[in-house]
């Protein structure tokens, strides 16, 4: 069972065409790393997804269930480029607000809870107009999260965070889709925070979709190799090419791109007596890879 | 109405609610009904009848005022329409006042945003119009009985007479009670103009007042002081099918145009 | 001379001091680092010294000259929050608006070179209400860079810029320093972005400067270290500990204060010791600001 | 530190600074449709009044007895005993005054007024520029109403008759007291700011000039009601003379300092949010 699926799913302003028949898989318990430049369609599709905005064809099933069913519905935690809240009103009335829309029972502790989560409990009694903007982000990761939803929808919600509100989104996401029990779509530009979290990945691109991975795929696609520099990288690399068969020079570092342990390629080179001054297993990250892909015109 | 129907109306009813008398908009809207009819009476009656004579052509220009209090209800059903300062500044202005609050209420949604987490959460559009209605109908009579009593300070201070001439306690209830029922259609039409203008609140609120200058004229006539049973409830039942189809008009719009 | 100079500068709203007794001092041609948490106070100060708040006390100059000194504001670009664009206009005449204010003489010419740098030409009829986020912030950029100001302040320009948008900061900043002479004073939480172009760094904590230190200072003053992996590091340790002064053990073997990564390598080779890493490294803006943040917690 | 880098300050001179400012406002009034919408709104009022007067049939013989009474009123009447002496001019001030307050309102709803404040540390510029974009957008407005009302007292069919020069008196008394109006306005919204709610409640009280009226009924018709601007705008009525146009003048220059003044104080003292 998928929380949502999206079958060729078109929308477009005008004449201008945001998403044409994209396809989407994102399965139960998830934590699915929505990437893609801006204006790339990834607001777009998460307005659909809460039916915000009406889509021109296509299809969208949350929880194998239509996504204009209500039960599936009041499940959905969303915070799409800003906090819906008033205001004028204090944030804590806000969030009284919030609750009585999701219908809670014992609301105040609830309020508390989320509260507690982002470490906003200080600022509970001024107004929301009043809090800054990184403060503004985690009330609405707050709002998100009150009533504890199966389906959370968060669009570019590091914006803004200092490096501990980061720290603190990170803990959230891992610890509330750890039994299954809540599923995350999060889209984001900053690929090093998403990296750590995120379970599978989705790349847009002008409305498409053009990659759909999970992360043990990405392990795969993005290989490990070794990256040494020597005094003299020239006969380095030869001495290296005699043994490994795919040895790259990037960025004046030597990439030995085959399987093989770091040890031995030291105590080779070290027996043709070069010295190497940098030696490190490295990976390829998820930055180098979109950008590798992007700069690929995009369909690998 | 199944139950889920019925619960998720209530927690709707319960954010209106909430939402309606946590912002300072409703109070404002509460003075405001309040202080005209005390204005009205206290600055006519208090200018009124003292001539005042135009020192370069010496003509005097008699201010006229309220003779009576209930005049600030309406006229009685024989007195023809008129245009003077009495039949305008009654308490039909609180149909403009309701309207423009209505518009105002429904739009703040959609300005602040809070649209996003409303119909994420709700997959119905119906819900959100028919307690918009009746949070906005609540809040109008509120607002009309403050009126009245208002109406009522404002006469007691200008020392105007009480007395009432071919009518009586029981039809000034009856021609209240019609006027609340008209309410209705006014509070339903700002709510379709609100959900169709959504951030654009000067679009609504202009197209009310267009649309209420036309209605307006037809008020004094359903509801004139001596009104009978007769009136409130035609005046039930035009409010209410009116609420109903409009209702409906607006969950259709809700329904096929984009909310962000 | 300085670029900006505050000196015991304080702002409060009602009653709460957002900022206290507060001073900066940005040179001339610097791309200043202004780093804090969530509501320490950046965007305050950023406030106060384009002229949107009025502070409660305290003296503002800019480039040697009061803050309210015309001739000077009139070189300020801002990009504060949001871009105070009119939503329903297009980006062309929220920009002209900008140009004409300004005085700008061959406006059209000025808005596409401006567009040009944040690759936004295609989108120029676009109303503003109708663009992402991402987009609005370079719209942001665009008009603060209108008319080559002397001083840029930008709060947290990166947010919601993708990847490609981040490269373009980096070379819109180097660019604009080298040829316009221009300061730039920009706040941003992503401190490894931050970290590649800043040359001074001002950290603010609850409404005060609690350093003020330049990229070249903090270089020197952060140690930097030789970072080994063998297949035996206790053993390592113990060898490496005879050659060099400062050496740790941890979950990873460091050496201090050394980048000869050669000596090292033939000392660990030359006793059998298969070597799967060898990496010099110094420490960063971000350790380097958490361990500032540590120090001053438990002050 | 590398060469050092002479950065010189050319101080604008005040008139740089005002152009600089109220070109920003001049393309923005002529490029959104707010502008038109007024001038539209101000053309079409006199139409309907006229149309409303000739509408009733009974007792009141129709509120206009001669086509001019549509731009001002015969005698400076400042308490007024039937529509027709109040619905004249006078209402182009009112509606003016709703356009200026959305007009500044979306200069801070919008958050352009930071990019103003940022390039013009001096207030004064803003508060200058923004009444004389509104005193010219109200005179605009009198225009249009002029060209309306005309068109529609022809139509009415009331008699023209009317001593010309006094008319081009009351008309020229009107557009120059939309200086006052307009430093006026331009005063509450710089109080009330995002809040333009409030702005057009205030013109609605301050254009129909009730706190006049009520002063009048107290003091009688008497000319010392000049001194407000509403006073004098009634002045400039259909028997105006060359003292009523200097009164208007004066008047209407008096109030413009003062709120300019005013204003700036009150500027420079609060933040721009």
């Amino acid at each position: 069972m998928n929380a949502i699926e999206i079958r060729n799913l078109t929308k477009n302003y005008g004449e201008k065409q945001a998403l044409s028949n994209l396809n989407m898989t994102v399965p139960m318990g998830a934590i699915y790393g929505f990437i893609g430049e801006n204006g790339s369609g990834k607001s777009t599709t998460e307005k659909l997804i809460c039916g915000l905005i009406r889509p021109n064809s296509g299809t969208i099933k949350l929880f194998d269930k239509d996504y204009h069913d209500q039960e599936i519905r009041s499940q959905i935690g969303v915070l799409i480029e800003s906090p819906g809240c008033f205001p004028n009103i204090s944030v804590w009335d806000n969030m009284k607000i919030q609750a009585a829309n999701l219908g809670i029972k014992n609301e105040n502790e609830e309020i508390r809870r989320v509260l507690k989560i982002v470490r906003m409990e200080g600022s509970a009694s001024n107004k929301f107009k009043n809090c800054s903007l990184g403060m503004k982000q985690r009330i609405g990761i707050a709002f998100a999260l009150l009533g504890n939803p199966k389906l959370l929808i968060l669009d570019e919600p590091i914006n803004g965070l200092d490096a501990d509100g980061m720290r603190i989104m990170r803990e959230v996401l891992i610890d509330i889709t750890k039994n299954l029990s809540c599923t995350v779509l999060i889209s984001s530009h900053i690929l090093g925070e998403l990296e750590k979290i995120a379970t599978h990945y989705g790349i847009i691109r002008n409305g498409k979709m053009i990659k759909e991975m999970t992360a043990e795929e990405l392990e795969k696609e993005c290989p490990t190799y070794v990256a040494i520099k020597a005094k003299d990288n020239i006969e380095a690399k030869r001495a290296l090419e005699k043994r490994y068969k795919k040895v790259i020079e990037e960025n004046d570092e030597l990439r030995v791109y085959d399987s093989c342990l770091t040890k031995d390629v030291v105590s080779y080179l070290y027996s043709e007596n070069i010295l190497p001054t940098y030696v490190q297993t490295k990976k390829i990250n998820l930055e180098e890879y979109y950008i590798n892909l992007m700069d690929k015109g995009g369909t690998l | 109405m199944n139950k889920a129907n019925l619960n998720n109306l209530k927690s709707m009813l319960k954010v209106d609610s909430r939402r309606m008398f946590k912002t300072p908009l409703v109070y404002i809207m509460f003075g405001i009904c309040f202080m005209i009819p005390v204005l009205i009476l206290v600055m006519t009656s208090f200018m009124g009848n003292t001539s005042v004579v135009d020192p370069s052509t010496g003509e005097e220009t008699v201010m006229e005022t309220f003779t009576n209090v209930w005049q600030i209800l309406g006229a009685t059903s024989n007195a023809g329409m008129s245009m003077d300062l009495t039949s305008m500044c009654n308490i039909n202005l609180i149909y403009f006042i309701v309207a423009i609050f209505a518009c105002i209420f429904v739009s703040e949604d959609f300005r602040s945003g809070y649209v996003k987490n409303l119909f994420t959460i709700r997959a119905k559009r119906m819900e959100y119009v028919i307690s918009k209605t009746i949070t906005c109908f609540i809040a109008s009579i509120v607002m009309l009985l403050l009126f009245f009593i208002g109406g009522m300070v404002g006469g007691a201070i200008a020392g105007l007479p009480f007395s009432m001439d071919g009518f009586n306690v029981g039809t000034i209830i009856c021609c209240l009670l019609s006027k609340m029922f008209i309410l209705l259609i006014f509070i339903s039409i700002a709510l379709t103009l609100a959900c169709v203008a959504k951030t654009k609140l000067w679009l609504s609120i202009i197209c009310v007042l267009g649309g209420g200058m036309l209605l307006f004229m037809m008020i004094p006539m359903m509801t004139p002081l001596d009104a009978g049973i007769l009136n409130v409830i035609m005046c039930f039942v035009g409010g209410i099918l009116f609420s109903i189809g409009l209702a409906f008009v607006s969950k259709f719009i809700l329904n096929k145009t984009s909310l962000v | 001379m300085n670029a900006i100079e505050i000196k015991n500068l304080s702002k409060s709203f009602r009653g709460l001091y957002a900022l206290d007794d507060f001073h900066m001092t940005v040179p001339v041609g610097a791309i200043y680092g202004f780093i804090g948490e969530n509501g320490s106070g950046k965007s305050t100060t950023e406030k106060c010294i384009c002229g949107h708040l009025v502070p409660n006390k305290g003296e503002i100059k800019l480039f040697g000259r009061d803050y309210t000194d015309p001739g000077v504001r009139a070189r300020v670009g801002a990009l504060i929050e949001n871009a105070g664009c009119f939503p329903n206009s297009s980006i062309y005449a929220n920009l002209k608006m900008q140009a004409l204010n300004l005085g700008i003489e061959n406006i059209d010419e000025e808005i596409h070179r401006v567009l040009k740098i944040v690759k936004m030409e295609e989108h120029i009829k676009l109303p503003f209400k109708k663009c992402s986020l991402g987009m609005k912030q370079r719209v942001g950029i665009a008009m603060a860079l209108l008319g080559n100001p002397a001083l840029l302040i930008l709060d947290e320009p990166i947010n919601g810029l993708d990847t490609e948008g981040m490269k373009m900061m980096r070379e819109i900043l180097a660019d604009i320093t080298k040829n316009y002479h221009c300061t730039v004073l920009i706040s941003s939480h992503i401190l490894g972005e931050l970290e590649k172009i800043a040359t001074h760094y001002g950290i603010i904590r609850q409404g005060k400067m609690i350093q003020e230190i330049s990229a070249k200072e903090m270089e020197a003053r952060n140690r930097t270290f030789i970072e080994v992996e063998t297949n035996n590091n206790k053993e390592a340790y113990n060898i490496l500990k005879k050659h060099f002064n400062d050496v740790r053990l941890d979950n990873n073997l460091k050496i201090f204060d050394e980048d000869d990564t050669e000596k090292v390598m033939n000392i660990l080779l030359s006793n059998h010791f298969e070597v799967s890493k060898i990496i010099q490294n110094k420490i960063g803006l971000e350790e380097y600001y958490i361990e500032l943040m540590s120090k001053e917690v438990n002050k | 530190m590398e060469k050092e880098i002479t950065l010189e300050f050319e101080q604008p001179s005040f008139f740089k600074r005002i152009k600089g400012m109220l070109s920003v406002d001049f393309y923005r009034l002529f490029h959104t449709p707010l502008f038109y919408i007024f001038l539209f709104i101000a053309a079409i009022i006199p139409a309907l009044v006229s149309m409303g007067s000739m509408g009733d049939t009974n007792e009141t013989a129709g509120m206009f007895t001669n086509a001019w009474q549509i731009i001002a009123a015969d005698k400076p009447l400042y308490v007024i005993s039937n529509i027709g002496e109040y619905a004249n001019m006078n209402m182009v001030f009112i509606f003016g005054g709703i356009m200026i307050s959305i007009f500044i309102g979306h200069d801070y709803h919008s958050g352009y007024v930071k990019q103003l404040f940022t390039t013009h540390s001096t207030k004064q510029d803003y508060m200058m520029s923004k009444t004389i974009i509104s005193a010219f957008s109200m005179m605009c407005m009198c225009i249009t109403y002029l060209i309306g009302g005309t068109l529609s007292g022809a139509f009415t069919g009331l008699p023209f008759t009317i001593n010309v020069g006094s008319l081009i008196l009351a008309i020229l008394g009107k557009m120059i007291m939309s200086l006052g109006w307009a430093s006026l306005y331009t005063f509450i919204n710089i109080i009330f700011r995002r809040k333009f709610g409030i702005s057009i409640a205030l013109c609605f009280v301050f254009g129909t000039g009730i706190p006049v009226i009520g002063a009048a009924s107290i003091v009688g018709n008497s000319s010392i009601l000049n001194i407000f601007l509403y006073g004098s705008s009634v002045n400039a009525c259909l028997s105006s003379n060359i003292i009523s146009l200097i009164t208007c003048l004066g008047i209407s220059l008096v109030w413009a300092v003062i709120y300019n003044i005013v204003g700036t104080l009150v500027l420079s003292k609060r933040d721009c949010y």
